[in-house]
């Protein structure tokens, strides 16, 4: 691997960037692996480099149905953060923060993580008690995040609209500085080139036709397009498609799949300094190093496999966008689009073990897990390396959909009065 | 006149002229023309820098895809916009432009030196760089990525504007006013469909306006489209211009947005800028037409350097000429019609260099004719000139081999590289594409929606095939539609056919690792960006598109994508189609955001629901809260009083006398029939058989998984009649919850539900005198304790209006509610409040009645529950029916996790030292551990309580119902508070002032 | 947009008239205290899911307020049919000989 | 294209608020429909969207059990419901003061009420009715005449419509 650098990239410069190497070799499968991936999102990449690096297993396969990094991974919204209610989510989603702090190095790969600070308003009163409680649950936690006077939030996103007779008026905001957001494709490629060198197969256009399991119950391998392969351990990060892979080893998940959409602004110089979301108003914004406004849309209320999704959500969207921040009426839409994301019953990931042995999944991040990735990937190595839960995934377990041991944020933030 | 406007040519009015102003400079331009065009008649082409590079750029298309000539416009205060296309942007008086992304000026740009630093600049650069030291990412690499990112300057004022929207049911519609459009339109309109044309342009007629040098039926091509016009009109069809299809939906949904004012001088008033239409069509036909593609050279960017077409659009339909000695790069026919028309209207043709070995000899011919040299088989190489093209380097090709370069000087250069067909629309669909080896260009394949695609859109070309092909895509949508269409073929002289050929970068005879050829022209996309995209691995198109950004500039690929493809497809050894295209996706072209918002912005943004008791509060200065999409009143401050002090007085004066409440937000159901017991007994985890008619019960539900969902007092009406309350927000929910249980479970049960909430207005009314106010105002029922005691509910006349009267209480104070019919909610609470004035009645808001009831514990839902609290969690199990076998939720109460011990239980907390804790504070057992702490629970309500002269808390503790009088810590930022857990029951707590 | 026939209006309406509703046959167990933790979670959160033909639930709930039955194809969201609540589920084998 | 000519419209459609009227929401099982039908002697349409008029009493058909009542004498259908319900169970709800009635009407009510209703307003045949959305509110729309509408819309949600209509009277006076 051409170790990446100014320098390197300078050398490459004066030789007209012939010498540049593949990032990654387009891999055929071999017959038989340790572990097999199913899925090269940034899940199921990062894991695959963590086995490698930290657990020393290489002989490993990563196989996708289309090209890496093309399902959520390359089309979310980038929003990270880790202020969340519950200890188990504020532990699992800050390890993620850690590691996101030095991706890029570690990786060699610049991420572009940025540490923009992510604010999320109250617009009623039950919001304000709603994240004050976040608040204080991530204060001892010591996950950061404080609370903002909406005269404080205007100060921090000058764009914001605090006015008293707004519909939904700004009460204050909740502001977690250590969050922000990272290039998404970066992240599939960072991975994916740091997981090859380090010997581990990235297999595109291969999809996975079906999980094989013994006699005994136990896994065995996968069919795929390109034939059988076999594999004494197989982890499935197939986000939206977790159901029907999960289906083929006679596992039934507790999962439906949704589209979500989300939209770009044309490009315009620096005017939004932050990540700002709304969940009353259902507006989630950031501006990209490129320029463009990157705004999160919600689900349509049918469960699809599509990528598609309708024109009135995105409506209603760009409208709560306007409502906040008045001065966007004029921009204009460039692109949106859609990607297909799996929601469990508590809106937690399904993240570890399942009842079939050799068998772990990664599943359920909804409509946020990129924020996750590298600590998804990294606990789900471990869990794989060693067959048990690591400390931090392991009350993610689809048991506690037997149990009612729910880990639901959506619910603690429920409005109603 | 303009130095390059020709008198007598194009479709722009010479007796009018309009002024506008670039970058403070004011020009003359006519009334018809777009800004791109009016500047080029003024001999202006340099018009913006690029995005990366910052090269000088000028126009490259006459149309909508423009992907260099982006300007920020306005109109005064609050309506400036950044990267409006100026080949779009008609003139209108007084429109002010200015370029972008440059410093200090469009001619001298510093950001130019990037341009000089190319090579450092290759594709994907910074995910390779910016990483050391750890810490300049933060503060000094991303701040400097992120001031050069961007075109145009965001608005930073409110828009003024108005947005509209509309629905369209239609048999047809036809997207694309070209020839082909236009036939479709007119053949299906016969049929007796209802149709709907659109297109994007301020005229229909689509090419026929750059290229009108055909005969049609006889007439001149113009003198047919009028008559086309004319005819539609005559025939219904709804000619909708200016108007973009810019999604294409399931199952026939297609968005327009037409632009309504940009374009007037004074736009009237009310009228909107803007107007999303969603049309829903029985077929749809798409005739898109065709783009046509630069071809990709060293120095393809030049001002001055454009598409073939668009010089022929600037001088057929705004009569402009685009410079006086021309240079022609192509490797398709219609570039030498427009190097024809060109030398027809008095310009130079240089010469025509064709990248292709044999070309038809009639265009040899026309070409010799008007003095033209050909060059066949020839590459372009290079060109000159700073601010504008002088010159453009040809070279013979021979079997691959670029041979000697000669200089040809030229002040437009004109470039053709092919036409791709449009099927943008087409593709939202997932409709497939297959590739076609002749034309070496992608057509439509296999549909999955009722359209029809007809013309240029699907590779044809010559006016006569594309009419007949219009035509037949109109007969056959009516087919479709069942009505029987007939065509009329038109009959065309002079047509001009062409056919050219699909090119990856030309060949040159310099390192293509030095040419800057570009592919992608705003975000200075080059050839050599892909070559090197593939090299480092990105096999697939997508990979190529996401680390070059190809096709992700604002023309969205319209200029890039097939070149990009075809130089992927190269270096990656493969056939196009191997290769394939990336997504379109929505919208086709750019769109306002306020177009989607339409009339939901402002007061209209969202519904706000107010109750026939809303005016009086509003008048009496009531401060509101937003609940759901109701507001309601929080309190009614008097002078001086702040929040604080208002909902003090509220309480204190409620408990002392007698406090009125709007509660008419509170939801009604109307549970009606033989069955309604047994439903409420399968609802709610309360028992119903035995509650006498007369009487009524708090009654709580739960989800299926356990956890309480609502909560609400519920009378029995009559044996067979329950008049349900729910929370204000659950109102909707608990409704289709029940009848969704009720339709589909027990479809069985004689019974009926019907929404009340809004046929009821409701006045609460509370405190030791609120019978004596009362008394003043019943008949027909008597008030005393023991005729009408706690928990009652009755029919009778308030205040001369029909009620439902109940006895109840959320403060626990003697406490009645008044239900009249919602027309006369105000009344009755005037009503109330002239009786009440005998006794200081007060009316109170929500913040008052959440102290009141929080000193009685009695919970709110979403508030002291969120969605995993079970009833035993809110010691709530006396509300369970323990004899019934079922009911919603019963079964997850047994679950495992459900009956562990030290489950958050809901207490009653007293701080030590008598401050008032915070809502959302989090309590902790031991208050010495370091971080992360361990949390038992959280605050969540918390009032100072007049009545007990101190704050008092409600909190979910682990295991707290078995902590009574045991200490718990809330660690704060300055400082840990210590509280006693208690009942939640602070005030009255035997009860005593309800039952008096 | 989705457009959807209502069985009980028997008209195609658009989707906006419409509140998604769910997977359908998921009866609801005549004795749930009767079920095992493992059958009670089947029946709360497991889901088909199914990618391609999908049996599941809408109300008409800005119309006739009834809810009613559909199959749709996940992946072309396209209706293949919509019956009333409380018809069996279709066996689209036949659906599909018939056509 | 020389000219910038634009028409305006200065009366496109009128909203008025009509009187209190007694109304009613009735439900009963299908197969009891025609018997209560008897009894309340009312017409009680079987097709959705369906309307008759009966001694100035209006019925809507809202769904296969649901009918909406303007009812001519309120007193005697609620005794006659009352009469019947033991034999015929069902059920009448008053909510007349629910919902307000809106009539809009003119040239352009018919474009008024595009800019809202998802649905084929225009193929809606005269004299039928339909529960339906006009923007985010739900609404039970009368057709009365090629050119006039009744909506009645929920107390709360009628400012709301009103804003709307507003705003879009405005748009259509404009003449664009
Ligand atoms: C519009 C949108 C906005 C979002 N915004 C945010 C946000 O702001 N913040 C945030 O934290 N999260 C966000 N998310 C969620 C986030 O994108 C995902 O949770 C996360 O990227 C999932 O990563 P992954 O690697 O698990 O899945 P993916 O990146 O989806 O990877 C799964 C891979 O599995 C492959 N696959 C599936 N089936 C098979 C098969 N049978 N065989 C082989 N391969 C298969 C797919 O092709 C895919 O590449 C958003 C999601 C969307 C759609
Ligand atoms: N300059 C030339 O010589 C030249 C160039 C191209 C085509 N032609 C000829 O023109 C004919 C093509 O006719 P045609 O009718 O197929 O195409 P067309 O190009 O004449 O018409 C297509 C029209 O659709 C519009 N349009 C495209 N997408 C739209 C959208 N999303 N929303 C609204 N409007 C949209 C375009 O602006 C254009 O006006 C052929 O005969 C071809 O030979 C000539
Ligand atoms: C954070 C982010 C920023 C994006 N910025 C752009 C952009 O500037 N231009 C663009 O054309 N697309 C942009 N996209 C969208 C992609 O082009 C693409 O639509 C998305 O990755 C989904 O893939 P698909 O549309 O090919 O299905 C962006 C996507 C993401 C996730
Ligand atoms: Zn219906």
């Amino acid at each position: 691997m051409t170790h990446f650098s100014a320098m390197s990239l300078l050398r490459n410069a004066l030789t007209g960037h012939k010498n540049w190497r593949e990032q990654w070799p387009d891999s055929q499968p071999k017959a038989e692996y340790d572990v097999v991936i199913v899925g090269a999102g940034g899940h199921g990449l990062g894991a695959a480099y963590y086995l490698a690096k930290e657990h020393g297993i290489t002989n490993v396969a990563v196989i996708d149905k289309g090209w890496l990094g093309g399902g959520n991974t390359g089309r979310n919204t980038t929003i990270i953060r880790s202020n969340y209610l519950y200890d188990e989510s504020a532990r699992l989603y800050d390890h993620a923060l850690d590691l996101w702090e030095n991706l890029s190095q570690e990786l060699n790969y610049n991420v572009m993580y940025s540490k923009r600070g992510v604010m999320m308003l109250a617009h009623n009163v039950h919001d304000v008690q709603s994240f004050q409680r976040h608040v204080h649950s991530n204060r001892l936690n010591g996950v950061d995040n404080r609370w903002l006077t909406k005269e404080e939030a205007k100060a921090f996103c000058p764009p914001l609209n605090i006015s008293p007779d707004a519909r939904y008026p700004v009460m204050g905001a909740a502001l977690q500085m250590r969050a922000g957001t990272a290039r998404h494709d970066a992240v599939a490629w960072g991975y994916a080139r740091a997981a090859a060198a380090r010997g581990v197969d990235i297999i595109q256009n291969c999809p996975v036709i079906a999980i094989r399991r013994g006699p005994d119950g136990s896994v065995q391998g996968v069919d795929t397009a390109k034939g059988f392969i076999k594999a004494k351990k197989v982890a499935v990060s197939a986000a939206g498609n977790t159901s029907v892979v999960m289906d083929s080893a006679g596992v039934r998940m507790p999962l439906e799949s949704f589209p979500l959409q989300a939209l770009v602004s044309e490009p315009v110089k620096p005017i939004f300094p932050c990540v700002v979301m709304s969940n009353t108003v259902h507006a989630y914004i950031s501006q990209s190093d490129k320029g463009e406004l990157v705004i999160g849309s919600g689900t349509d209320q049918y469960t699809s496999y599509s990528q598609r999704g309708g024109l009135p959500l995105i409506e209603h969207t760009v409208a709560a966008i306007c409502e906040v921040f008045p001065i966007f009426n004029r921009m204009r839409m460039l692109r949106k689009w859609g990607g297909i994301v799996d929601v469990t019953p508590d809106r937690s990931a399904i993240l570890g073990k399942t009842p079939v042995e050799g068998l772990y999944v990664n599943c359920g991040w909804g409509t946020g897990g990129f924020k996750a990735t590298p600590g998804a990937a990294h606990t789900l190595a471990w869990t794989v390396a060693k067959d048990e839960p690591h400390p931090i995934n392991a009350p993610f377990t689809l048991e506690r959909f037997t149990t009612g041991r729910l880990i639901d944020e959506a619910a603690a933030a429920a409005v109603a009065h | 006149m303009s130095r390059y406007r020709i008198p007598g040519m194009g479709r722009v009015d010479p007796a009018a002229t309009v002024s506008f102003t670039f970058d403070g400079r004011t020009y003359q331009g006519l009334r018809g023309d777009t800004v791109a065009s009016a500047l080029l008649a003024n001999g202006v082409h340099l018009m913006g820098r690029s995005f990366k590079y910052h090269r000088p750029r000028g126009v490259v298309t006459a149309g909508s895809e423009e992907p260099n000539a982006l300007i920020g416009t306005s109109r005064g205060k609050g309506r400036f916009e950044p990267n409006t296309r100026a080949t779009v942007q008609e003139l209108r008086a007084g429109l002010t432009t200015e370029s972008q992304n440059k410093w200090p000026r469009l001619s001298f740009d510093i950001g130019a030196v990037n341009d000089r630093a190319y090579m450092l600049f290759s594709a994907g650069f910074y995910y390779k760089t910016f990483m050391w030291p750890r810490s300049f990412w933060d503060k000094v690499y991303e701040p400097f990525i992120r001031a050069a990112a961007g075109l145009g300057k965001s608005p930073t004022e409110v828009d003024p504007d108005s947005y509209a929207h509309r629905n369209l049911h239609t048999d047809v519609l036809v997207v694309g006013g070209g020839p082909a459009g236009i036939s479709a339109a007119l053949t299906a309109a016969k049929s007796g469909a209802r149709v709907v044309l659109v297109d994007e342009n301020p005229e229909m007629g689509g090419s026929l306006l750059s290229d009108p040098s055909v005969r049609i039926d006889g007439r001149g091509s113009w003198a047919w489209l009028a008559e086309q016009l004319s005819q539609l009109r005559a025939v219904g069809v709804r000619l909708m211009t200016r108007t973009t299809a810019i999604g294409y939906y399931h199952q026939n949904f297609v968005g327009l947005v037409e632009r309504v004012t940009d374009h007037l001088d004074q736009p009237p008033h009310g009228a909107p800028r803007e107007r999303m239409w969603h049309v829903r069509a029985e077929q749809v036909v798409l005739a898109q037409g065709a783009l046509e593609k630069p071809l990709v050279f060293d120095g393809n960017d030049r001002p001055g350097v454009m598409l073939a077409g668009a010089a022929q659009t600037y001088l057929n339909r705004y009569g402009v000429k685009v410079g006086d000695n021309a240079a022609v790069v192509t490797s398709h026919d219609s570039a030498y019609y427009a190097a024809f028309d060109l030398v027809d209207a008095g310009a130079r043709v240089a010469a025509i260099a064709d990248t292709r070995d044999s070309v038809r000899p009639d265009l040899l011919d026309a070409a010799r004719k008007r003095g033209i040299q050909v060059l066949t088989g020839h590459t372009a190489t290079a060109t000159e000139g700073r601010l504008r093209v002088k010159s453009v380097r040809v070279n013979p090709v021979r079997n691959g081999q670029v041979g000697a370069g000669r200089k040809i000087a030229c002040d437009v250069l004109l470039i053709s590289g092919g036409w791709t067909p449009s099927l943008h629309l087409f593709s939202h669909t997932k409709g497939s594409l297959t590739w076609d080896a002749d034309s070496r260009t992608f057509l439509p394949n296999h549909k999955t929606e009722a359209c029809q695609i007809a013309g240029a859109g699907r590779g044809l070309w010559g006016y006569g095939p594309v009419l007949e092909d219009g035509v037949k895509a109109g007969m056959a949508a009516a087919q479709a539609l069942g009505r029987s269409a007939e065509g009329s073929d038109a009959r065309v002289e002079g047509d001009r056919p062409g056919t050219g050929s699909s090119q990856k970068e030309l060949p040159t005879d310099r390192s293509p690792g030095k040419a800057k050829a570009f592919v992608d022209y705003q975000n200075d996309v080059t050839a050599k960006d892909i070559r090197l995209a593939v090299r480092e691995g990105m096999r697939s198109i997508e990979h190529v598109k996401r680390y070059t950004t190809n096709g992700m500039a604002t023309d969205q690929g319209k200029m890039s994508n097939i070149n990009g493809l075809m130089i992927a497809a190269d270096a990656l050894g493969k056939e196009p189609p191997q290769v394939g295209l990336t997504t379109f996706r929505p919208p086709y072209t750019p769109t306002s955001f306020g177009a989607f918002a339409g009339y939901h912005k402002g007061a209209t943004f969202e519904i706000t629901r107010k109750t026939p008791i809303d005016p009086w509060a509003e008048a009496r200065g009531a401060v509101f809260e937003p609940v759901s999409l109701w507001r309601r009143a929080w309190y009614f401050p008097q002078a001086g009083e702040d929040m604080h002090a208002a909902v003090a007085r509220e309480c204190r004066m409620t408990r002392a006398s007698v406090g009125m409440f709007d509660a008419s937000t509170l939801g009604k159901i109307e549970v009606a029939g033989p069955d309604a017991v047994e439903f409420m007994n399968r609802m709610y985890t309360n028992p119903w058989t035995k509650l006498a008619p007369g009487r009524c019960r708090y009654g709580l539900l739960l989800g299926e998984d356990g956890f309480i969902r609502d909560d609400g007092v519920i009378g029995r009406m009559s044996q067979d009649l329950f008049h349900v309350t729910t929370t204000t927000g659950g109102a909707a929910r608990v409704m289709n919850m029940m009848e969704d249980y009720l339709q589909t479970e027990w479809p069985d049960l004689d019974v009926w539900l019907t929404s009340t909430t809004e046929q009821w207005a409701t006045v609460a009314l509370n405190g030791p005198n609120a019978r004596k106010v009362l008394e003043k105002l019943v008949e027909g029922q008597d008030l005393s304790d023991e005729a009408f005691p706690h928990m009652s509910v009755a029919e009778c006349t308030v205040a001369g209006l029909p009620a439902r009267l109940f006895r109840i209480s959320f403060t626990g104070e003697l406490g009645f509610e008044v239900n009249v019919p919602a027309r006369h909610g105000l009344q009755l609470w005037k009503a109330i409040h002239d009786a009440g004035q005998q006794y200081d009645i007060c009316p109170y808001g929500t913040e008052t009645m959440h102290v009141l009831r929080a000193e009685k514990g009695y919970i709110i839902v979403g508030q002291d529950t969120d969605g995993t609290v079970t009833p035993q969690d809110a010691g709530l199990d006396w509300a369970i029916g323990k004899a019934k076998k079922d009911f919603v939720g019963k079964r997850s109460l047994s679950r495992p996790d459900i009956v562990a011990p030290n489950r958050k239980q809901l207490v009653g907390l007293l701080t030590e030292d008598g401050t008032k804790l915070e809502e959302g504070a989090q309590i902790v057992l031991d208050p010495n551990q370091s971080l992360p702490m361990t949390m038992a629970g959280h605050v969540t309500s918390s009032y100072d309580s007049v009545a007990l002269g101190r704050p008092i808390a409600m909190a979910v503790v682990t295991g707290g119902h078995g902590m009574m009088g045991k200490t718990v810590h809330i660690p704060m930022p300055n400082g840990t508070i210590r509280a006693t857990v208690t009942s939640t029951n602070f005030y009255d707590p035997t009860g005593e002032r309800l039952k008096a | 947009m989705l457009l959807i026939h209502c069985p009980y209006c028997d008209e195609t309406l658009p989707e906006s008239e419409f509140a998604y509703a769910g997977e359908a046959h998921i009866n609801r167990p005549a004795d749930p205290s009767a079920l095992s933790d493992e059958e009670w979670r089947d029946y709360l959160f497991i889901r088909t899911n199914a990618r391609g033909p999908h049996y599941e639930r809408w109300r008409h709930i800005h119309g006739c307020g009834r809810f009613f039955n559909a199959v749709r194809d996940t992946v072309s969201d396209r209706f293949l049919m919509t019956y009333e609540a409380g018809e069996a589920r279709p066996d689209l084998t036949v659906k599909e000989a018939a056509e | 294209m020389t000219t910038q000519r634009h028409e305006f419209d200065p009366t496109p459609f009128l909203v008025e608020e009509l009187p209190w009227a007694p109304r009613f929401s009735l439900r009963v099982r299908p197969e009891h429909r025609a018997a209560l039908a008897g009894a309340l002697s009312l017409e009680l349409p079987s097709k959705v969207g369906q309307r008759s008029t009966a001694a100035g009493t209006e019925v809507l058909c809202l769904g296969p059990d649901e009918w909406t009542i303007l009812a001519q004498d309120a007193d005697a259908l609620t005794t006659a419901s009352s009469a019947a319900y033991a034999q015929i169970p069902h059920s009448l709800v008053e909510i007349s003061d629910r919902e307000i009635t809106l009539r809009i009407s003119g040239a352009q009510a018919l474009t008024a009420l595009t800019t809202g209703c998802p649905r084929d307003v225009e193929a809606m045949p005269v004299g039928t009715g339909a529960r339906t959305l006009f923007d985010t509110a739900t609404i039970v729309l009368w057709r009365d005449d090629r050119q006039s509408f009744r909506i009645d819309v929920w107390r709360s949600f009628l400012p709301h419509v009103h804003a709307i209509l507003d705003q879009v009277l405005v748009e259509l006076k404009s003449g664009l």
